[in-house]
């Protein structure tokens, strides 16, 4: 069954396409990747599909069911993601960044949260347990009690995969996820992926890091301004002639660098 | 800090301790030396023996004792111990001069006292300033004394804070005396001006001795011990609250200001939902007070009002609440997601039209509802089934004026409103505002409807507001537009700002501070709204992070001056979602 | 109609007044995203400069085309050096600090300068003000719509300083710095802009053009007092949101739209929500209806993430 | 290692807070000469816009009260003043009548300046009953004269609260007749801040002009503090007013009669008290010529006590004028003297028993002041209701005529 399905997504600004008719499946517990040089689209075509961006044309199935029109609503539903340039809220704790995403998962209003009933005692301490899970499931566990923008580079970007995980999400889009990090950093990124994809939630990644991409995922898709020029297992995208003309074009060890 | 400073450092060198010891060891002799050749200085100036004033300088020059063991930010602190008590010393010898008519009234402990002042000055200037590596809090060994210990020192704190609230607030009332006491002043001495001295001495001496625990770290331990006992705290704090009238002898001044503080204070706490948690900068805030005291005032049964009912306080509270949150959601559901400034001045446009509405409609130039500029007068006081909040009363042998009645009342109000503020902020809810306030895009991806709660937040805030408008409007006893201007906004904003954005303490002190300073600058007359401004300038120079900032913001201001707060736009601040 | 076109040249009149101080918000927000509220002091400085140029300085008898450029200049000393004074030692040292620390900085400034004036200027009531462009001299618009000499004053100079800062911002290369540095400000700072430099300047432009606007008022009204500045400086302010904040034209439009919405909300609001007391709430409503439909304000662009 | 640092840190700041609170109570240093000292109070602003009006009337309070001194009026006591600055504001009102209810010395109270803030001082004062004694609320709410006009019983509602100053509802109607009767004037606009002294004044003008029999069109208001009047003018413009009446004070009326003339409507404004300023005419210049106010009591160069009182004030060198209420403010004072000096002759010398017995007598209160006969109706408000029309001659407020509502 299919956790994604997007069908011709369009998004124009202005008179530029940057989005132009791409269609996607992502089947359950699948990593896809979406590659592609800078400006392709992807990131635009991720907003599409999280509410950051209304597409143009096209529609996106989450589960079978069309996808609400707001990013908050999507990601109750269950698509979270995380950010290119890390989005973190810096002046809270890792652990509270975590627990925010808990939100859609917990119900206690402004009522309950003053009275401080059993109920409420039972959820907070819930999401607390959730959190702390989570961060230990990254590799955050001891950092818990410290501010987001204290951490290290590295640690940011798992934070970051841990506040989306605590939504709960059914499929994680995760925009560039190694950008920046160093080949330690980076093998930890993919064991990270690989335990979530374990979890049985479904991910797509737009990554530059080509060996991290094609020793990671099971299908890969190449945007190439706005139209996906080819999808395909790791083996028939990396062979593919267009895409060496059309993207790569030189040794893929030497872009892992890119942010 | 400047060139001339560090040369100047360099220049007294290794001297500098000895220096600023043996200017210390002379200020404390001095202190204890008569200091006026005449009576009638407040504070038994003229006997042996430390009193008044002289105590400011007594103690922070045995701060000096420090210098005799290496204790980290000892330097620091004995440099500001210094520089009050040269301070405190000049002002009184100066106030002893102008008051007693001459130099010749000052006596030779004063002048003994000067000049060792100034050489401790002249050695704490010289000591090295440099800021000692941050430890974490120290705390108390284990041992089976050490829990009640730590009880002790969190009740014995905030009984301190008590003890120099009323003893501040007291100095310049040193004329009131009991209500039913023959005054009999020979020599009325004892003139403003001297009070006022005292005041300053006083005011000097605290921040002095604030600086001297906050380089030492003390304040740090001190907080980071009461947070562990918070039940300890809270509970010391309510009795300390609710004892102040038994401290007052029958003043009914000194209560009215605690109430308004109180009032203010609770509503610079709802503000500080809106402002310090959400981030949304309300520029009007003042309006949904308003909205709260007018409900309350037509209600009230006051002969003036266009609506002749009377509805028991016990209803009033919740509907001018209610009333308030309802003009939140009103302003806030189609403008909140304006960006921060075009939110302010819309929240600003908001505040004054409720106020020229309110001058309006009083059946001349607009439908009779208000009274317009007359305002709803002669509120009745409140009562409560048979109490009434009129009355002066009489328990445990201390006289209680009906003052106390709507100070205890303020103070009920005010920890409600405390206590939303602190449960809320530690919650889901209070979660997701910061959150936004952080960043929003990314609050929206984390699954959180930021419009509802950005809405949320502001109609809370006004809730808040509003209840706290219905309290004030039977403690002023009349609702008038003028009450609500623009500047009682920006007050309250101040409030919050001055204190600390995001803390209940901060926002405490902040009102606090607000209300007191104008009060306590009375004998400045036309110039004392001069010297307000001129404080608020330096307040945010030298504390621009606030007087309390929450530890976060505190940790996020010093570590990198260039970083940018979290209101100062944070990426994509102003990016619209669809 | 004469009445509506009457009141239309009222309109013009106030919001010029709005537009020229609504500047030197508009161009210090744009550069350092500070509401600078103390401005509408640096106003109020200008034309109490301009009075003691013309009572204290000025022999009696001078030419009074001299005479008025000498207020202005006098005008503008005070008001430039209130406003240098008040960057160098206020708001500089608090660069980086939190963004609200300023707001409350410049309310204490506001107060202080309101509070210095009143104190220390002498006499303590509105301050009559030499009416050297005689008052009752109208000129005909034609259809007995008239402006008086002052007023018309008042809307030239408003015209000229605005088309010269605008000018100035676009043609010469410290406006383009401004630009730059109001677009981006590290961006900026790395092509070698000096960014102090360029904030000074714009509290500099911004106080010159309100001492200008500080000597019209003080001409077409023969009074200045020290509360003068706070409710230009509310409005003055609300303009420049209205058009849209850091945009040169747009704090303009601004004034002028926010004038003209004053004036006839006093002659044709509807009863009994018209007249002079309701003005200011229709002049509020429609900002805040404009900016429900125009986040931006009239002529402000969808601001650009800064990261 | 950490926690004895932390005691020995510790120890001297707790030592020495104790020395603190030991050394911190004050004793009276009182040397006992048998002369009392009591205090009068005064609520005014003494800060903020209004503080030259307000300084005024704390002057004129401080002349009255070292006369008495000097005089020695009371005899065994000493008066001092104990001036608070009220801001202007209802609040702070409340507040500083607060302390000076605690403060058992003082035995009445001269102000406030404004009505508003006088509708929070008077409830803390009656309540203590401290006679407190206004020179200028012109409201009728403050003794609830309100109701006289819808026929209903005045009752009081503040048992200590008096003025000596005529209210709206008197000056108002002593004004339209004059303009309807003696100048004759047929079509009038009516302009007013929108404040409750100016709104007040110009509803009761509007009324009794109406009651006259001239035509009174639509009123309008400005906002206080406003400098261009130019769409009011405009809009009065159209309907051809021969008069115009303002409700406020002289900041706004000087620019509204000087903007009004230039603007081509050359008819006279007529203004209450507050409209009763020199710098009225210096701000409006040639503009004011023919304009009109009114105020409170026969014109001052016409009494001798009142030429006195000027004379005094002037000698005394206050940095603030005694307009527009010093005078009324020092007879206020005065009332409070004598009631005083009556209640200590009787014995009475302090706590509750000599503030029952100063507002007993102020009650009473029966003499000559500087701006007329000071007595009391049982509402509090004064008996006396002359009032004198001034109009603008070459840059003077000259009197044109004396008199009483109705009489």
């Amino acid at each position: 069954m299919s956790v994604l399905e997007a069908t011709s997504v369009t998004k124009r600004f202005g008179g530029l396409t940057a989005v132009k008719d791409v269609s996607l499946v992502v089947n359950e517990g699948e990593v896809v990747g979406l590659i592609g040089p800078n400006g392709a689209g992807k990131t635009t075509f991720f907003n599409c599909l999280t509410g950051m961006e209304t597409p143009t044309a096209g529609s996106v199935l989450y589960k079978g069911s069309q996808l609400p029109g707001r990013p908050d609503l999507i990601t109750k539903a269950g698509v979270a993601r995380t950010f290119q340039n890390i989005r973190l809220f810096n002046n809270m704790t890792a652990l509270e960044n975590v627990m925010v995403g808990r939100h859609t998962r917990t119900k206690a209003g402004v009522l309950a949260a003053v009275g401080r009933g059993p109920r409420y005692h039972r959820e907070e301490r819930e999401s607390e347990e959730k959190a702390r899970e989570l961060l230990t499931f990254v590799g955050l566990g001891r950092v818990g009690d410290e501010l987001a923008k204290s951490l290290p580079y590295g640690d940011q970007r798992r934070l970051e995969i841990a506040r989306a995980l605590a939504t709960e999400p059914g499929l994680l889009l995760l925009d560039e996820p190694t950008a920046g990090m160093n080949p330690n950093e980076t093998a930890a990124a993919r064991d990270l992926v690989r335990a979530v994809q374990g979890k049985g939630i479904a991910v797509v990644l737009i990554e530059h890091d080509m060996r991290f991409v094609f020793g990671l995922c099971d299908r890969v898709a190449v945007l190439v301004q706005g139209e996906k020029l080819l999808e395909g297992s790791p083996a028939e995208v990396q062979s593919d002639e267009r895409v060496i003309a059309a993207y790569l074009g030189k040794p893929t060890e030497d872009t892992a660098g890119e942010s | 800090m400047t060139a001339a400073g560090s040369s100047y450092r360099r220049a007294v060198g290794s001297q500098a301790r000895v220096v600023a010891l043996a200017g210390a060891v002379l200020l404390v002799v001095g202190s204890v030396l008569p200091w006026a050749r005449f009576s009638g200085f407040p504070g038994k100036m003229t006997l042996a023996g430390p009193g008044g004033a002289r105590i400011g300088p007594l103690l922070l020059a045995l701060v000096a004792a420090l210098l005799l063991r290496q204790v980290p930010g000892s330097a620091r602190a004995v440099r500001a111990a210094s520089t009050f008590a040269f301070l405190i010393t000049g002002l009184t010898v100066f106030f002893i001069g102008y008051s007693g008519g001459g130099a010749d009234y000052v006596n030779a402990g004063a002048w003994v006292a000067l000049a060792g002042a100034l050489v401790y000055l002249l050695g704490g200037l010289g000591l090295d300033p440099s800021r000692p590596a941050s430890s974490p809090p120290r705390s108390l060994p284990d041992a089976p004394w050490a829990l009640p210990a730590e009880w002790l020192l969190t009740a014995g704190s905030t009984a301190v804070a008590l003890y120099v609230f009323v003893h501040g607030l007291g100095i310049q009332s040193a004329n009131v005396g009991r209500p039913n006491d023959v005054v009999i002043r020979g020599a009325i001495s004892i003139n403003a001006l001297t009070n006022d001295g005292e005041f300053l001495a006083f005011l000097l001496l605290l921040i002095g001795l604030a600086l001297v625990a906050t380089r030492l770290g003390l304040l740090a331990d001190l907080s980071a011990i009461t947070k562990k006992h918070p039940t300890v705290f809270l509970a010391a704090g309510m009795i300390a609250a609710t004892a102040f009238p038994f401290t007052q002898n029958g003043n009914g001044y000194a209560l009215r200001i605690a109430a308004s503080i109180g009032v203010f204070a609770a509503a610079a706490v709802g503000l500080n939902i809106v402002v310090g948690l959400a981030g949304l900068l309300d520029l009007g805030y003042i309006a949904f007070f308003g909205v709260g005291a007018y409900v309350a005032a037509l209600v009230s049964g006051s002969v003036t009002s266009t609506i002749h009912t009377h509805i028991p306080f016990v209803f009033v509270i919740f509907l001018g609440a209610a009333v308030a949150g309802l003009f939140g959601i009103l302003l806030g559901a189609p403008t909140l997601r304006l960006r921060g400034d075009y939110l302010a001045i819309v929240t600003l446009g908001f505040g004054e039209i409720f106020r020229i509405t309110a001058n309006n409609l009083d059946g001349n130039s607009g439908p009779s509802l208000t009274n317009g500029p007359n305002g709803v007068s002669n509120i009745p006081d409140l009562t409560i089934g048979s109490f009434s909040f009129g009355d002066n009363h009489h328990f445990l042998g201390v006289d209680l004026p009906f003052q106390a009645n709507y100070y205890w009342l303020e103070i009920v109000v005010l920890v409600v409103v405390m206590t939303a503020f602190l449960r809320l902020s530690e919650s889901r809810i209070g979660r997701a505002w910061v959150a936004i306030r952080e960043d929003e895009l990314a609050a929206a991806a984390t699954g959180i409807n930021t419009t509802r709660l950005k809405l949320l937040a502001f109609a809370l805030g006004a809730t808040l507001a509003g209840a706290a408008g219905t309290v004030d409007a039977h403690v002023v006893k009349v609702a008038t537009p003028d009450s609500f201007t623009f500047l009682e906004s920006a007050l309250l904003l101040a409030a919050v700002i001055l204190g600390g954005m995001g803390t209940v303490p901060g926002a405490l002190v902040g009102a606090t501070i607000l209300y007191l300073i104008p009060e306590k600058l009375r004998f400045l007359q036309d110039l004392r709204l001069l010297v307000f401004g001129v404080v608020l300038v330096l307040i945010m120079r030298f504390r621009p992070e606030g007087l309390i900032p929450s530890s976060r913001r505190k940790r996020e201001f010093h570590d990198d001056s260039g970083g940018a707060d979290a209101l100062s736009m944070p990426p994509g601040h102003g990016e619209h979602m669809a | 109609m004469q009445t509506f076109l009457q009141q239309l040249v009222n309109g013009v009149v106030l919001g010029a007044t709005y537009g020229l101080v609504a500047l030197g918000y508009t161009m210090v927000y744009g550069i350092v995203q500070l509401i600078n509220f103390a401005h509408g002091e640096i106003y109020m400085l200008g034309g109490f400069g301009a009075l003691f140029t013309y009572t204290v300085l000025l022999p009696g008898g001078t030419p009074v085309v001299l005479a008025l450029v000498l207020m202005l200049l006098g005008g503008m000393v005070v008001s430039i050096t209130a406003a240098l004074l008040m960057e160098r030692f206020a708001y500089r040292p608090l660069r980086g600090a939190p963004r609200l620390a300023p707001l409350i900085t410049a309310l204490g400034v506001s107060i202080f300068l309101q509070e210095l004036v009143r104190n220390f200027y002498p006499a303590k009531s509105p301050r009559p003000f030499p009416q050297l462009v005689d008052p009752s001299h109208q000129f005909s618009l034609g259809a007995s719509v008239e402006i008086s000499a002052p007023r018309l004053l008042t809307v030239v100079v408003a015209v000229i300083g605005m088309v010269a800062l605008s000018t100035f911002v676009r043609r010469s290369r410290t406006g383009r710095a401004m630009q730059a540095t109001a677009q981006d400000p590290d961006t900026a700072r790395l092509m070698g802009i000096d960014t102090d430099r360029i904030i000074v300047t714009a509290f500099v432009l911004g106080a010159a053009l309100a001492a200008v606007s500080g000597l019209a008022s003080g001409l077409q009204f023969g009074t200045v007092d020290p509360r003068m500045g706070f409710l230009t400086g509310v409005k003055a302010f609300t303009a420049a949101v209205l058009g849209g904040i850091g945009n040169i034209s747009g704090a303009v439009l601004g004034g002028f739209t926010l004038g003209i919405v004053e004036v006839m909300a006093t002659q044709y609001a509807p009863d009994p929500f018209s007249g002079g007391a309701w003005k200011d709430a229709w002049a509020f409503v429609v900002l805040i209806l404009v900016l429900v439909f125009r986040p931006s304000g009239l002529l402000g662009e969808r601001v650009a993430a800064r990261a | 290692m950490q926690a004895p640092r932390l005691v020995r840190v510790a120890a001297p700041l707790i030592i020495g807070a104790l020395v603190l609170s030991a050394c911190g109570s004050k004793s009276e240093s009182g040397s006992g000469s048998g002369n009392i000292t009591l205090t009068l109070g005064v609520i005014a602003p003494l800060s903020g816009d209004l503080s030259a009006v307000g300084n005024g009337i704390k002057n004129g309070v401080e002349l009255a009260i070292k006369q008495a001194n000097e005089n020695k009026t009371i005899k065994g006591v000493t008066l001092k003043l104990d001036a608070e600055d009220d801001t202007a504001k209802a609040e702070v009102g409340a507040q500083v009548a607060a302390k000076l209810v605690a403060d058992s010395s003082v035995i009445g109270v001269v102000g406030p300046l404004n009505s508003s803030v006088a509708k929070s001082t008077a409830p803390v004062l009656s309540q203590a009953n401290i006679a407190s004694i206004s020179p200028s609320n012109s409201n009728v709410d403050l003794t609830n004269r309100g109701v006289l006009a819808t026929g209903g019983t005045q009752t009081r509602p503040y048992k200590s609260y008096f003025r000596v100053c005529a209210t709206d509802d008197i000056q108002g109607p002593f004004a339209a007749d004059y303009a309807v009767k003696d100048l004759g004037k047929k079509t009038i606009a009516i302009v007013h801040d929108k404040k409750a002294y100016g709104q007040g004044l110009a509803e009761a003008f509007a009324k009794q002009a109406k009651a006259d029999g001239a035509t009174v069109l639509p009123t309008e208001t400005i906002n206080p503090g406003d400098k261009d009047f130019s769409a009011i003018v405009t809009k009065l413009k159209a309907a051809k007013p021969d008069f115009l009446f303002y409700g406020g004070e002289y900041p706004e009326a000087s620019l509204l009669t000087k903007q009004m003339k230039a603007g081509g409507l050359n008819i006279p404004l007529m203004g209450g008290d507050g409209v009763d300023a020199a710098e009225y005419i210096k701000i409006a210049g040639a503009s004011a010529n023919g304009d009109l106010a009114t105020a409170l009591g026969a014109p001052t160069d016409s009494l001798a006590s009142a030429k006195q009182f000027l004379t005094d004030y002037k000698a005394a060198a206050y940095a603030d004028p005694a307009d527009p209420y010093g005078a009324a403010s020092y007879d206020a004072a005065n009332a409070i003297i004598k009631a005083l000096a009556k209640a200590v002759g009787d014995g009475k010398k302090s706590g509750q028993a000599v503030r029952d017995e100063v507002t007993k007598e102020v009650q009473d209160s029966d003499f000559e002041g500087v701006t007329g006969k000071i007595s009391f109706d049982q509402f509090g408000d004064t008996n006396t209701k002359i009032l004198t029309v001034y109009s603008v001659k070459d840059g003077k407020f000259v009197a044109a005529k004396s008199g009483t509502f109705g009489g």
